[in-house]
């Protein structure tokens, strides 16, 4: 029988220009049930940033520098963020 | 390192990418005085530093592949420029011309679309609003 | 004047041609040190100099068609010019960046095909001969 | 009835690059008869230059600096160019 983990885990999410903009802060440290994944994450920031309830979808997101999918699990320590239209160049 | 605050030297950069390799194709992004029909005066380019080193290196990676006898030199700006300042700037070289256009080219459409850099341009009235290329009219 | 017996100047060249204007791509040809497996040590451009003027006015009245905002900037050197040495350089710039890679590339692609220069390779055998791209292995 | 006129005209050849080198000089002028085309005047080269004998065809002409195809007549004054393929760039 797989044994249940009731730890939590901690992640940092980083925000950048617009959302950066929006939300008022550059980063914010967020506790997660074990298993959650980066959707998860979206969800719960949704419910506390009124500016991303207005998204019709999660914007791309990056866990420890690198682009995933919302299905991805985090884990303790990473680094997310959620990443408005890139416009380089 | 791929960005830097300072002013892109692309004097500096062609000496640093320039064998004798036959062909050399230099793009450069230039602070417009518009987008859009509106004026503009300055922009503010930020970016997620430590993923934009990534992902330029990835893209790099990527293209060495794919035009195994191109070289690559990238530079990006960050911070406040000004209207006709240089934000990016890529170098290709080698022994074929098609190939150093190609990968010039394939290489300023990746960054745009995938490395984390983000603008904010000021119009005259002292307005600012953040890039959104996918809302571009 | 597109010819010059002087050094290609590529940074008074972007000067000239960098305006507000969003994208630039600066194409050079470089001496390469070989050249279809051969060793090379200098090659010599020759032009038939009245034609080659005209010929060039004529490709870009026509590029100017095609692409309606870019701008071009052509300069070719003749003369002897050693391993390593810029033989040609074309600026286009363009509010868009695809235009501005389109026509850099038609300009060149062009300049080599129909402007009467020709050039002499000089091998380390003291050895030499004129290069004919109809006859390339 | 199309009054047939006997005088010829002059025009100047010149060659440059591979061309040059072979026939050993950078310049001659040639006579011909009225309504000579430039298929003519290379006709007439080929019998006095050995190496264009070995061309299986004419080599791009140009007629006062511009690209012309051999059945362009050919006026008095006329400067007149057979050009070895082009290796600019």
């Amino acid at each position: 029988m797989k044994r249940l983990d009731l730890r939590g885990m901690r992640v940092q999410v980083l925000y950048f220009a617009a959302f950066r903009d929006a939300v008022g802060r550059e980063t914010q440290t967020e506790e997660l049930g074990e298993n959650a994944t980066v959707a998860d994450l979206w969800d719960r920031l949704v419910l506390q940033v009124p500016f991303f309830g207005r998204f019709p979808a999660m914007p791309p997101a990056a866990v420890n520098r690198e682009y995933v999918e919302g299905d991805t699990a985090l884990r303790d320590g990473d680094e997310v963020a959620f990443l408005p239209p890139v416009a380089g160049g | 390192m791929f960005m830097t605050d300072a002013p892109l030297d692309l004097a500096a950069l062609l000496e640093e990418a320039r064998p004798s390799d036959g062909a050399l194709c230099l793009f450069v992004g230039v602070v417009r005085n518009q987008n859009d029909g509106r004026p503009t005066t300055a922009i503010v380019y930020e970016a997620y530093g430590s993923m934009a080193e990534e992902q330029i290196e990835r893209i790099l990676g990527g293209l060495a592949r794919e035009f195994p006898s191109a070289r690559l030199v990238v530079r990006h700006r960050l911070g406040r420029l000004s209207v006709g300042d240089a934000s990016v700037a890529i170098v290709a070289t080698s022994p074929h011309r098609a190939e150093a256009f190609a990968a010039c080219r394939a290489a300023i459409d990746r960054i745009k679309t995938t490395v984390p850099i983000w603008k904010k341009e000021f119009h005259p009235d002292g307005s600012s609003d953040w890039v959104d290329p996918t809302k571009m009219s």
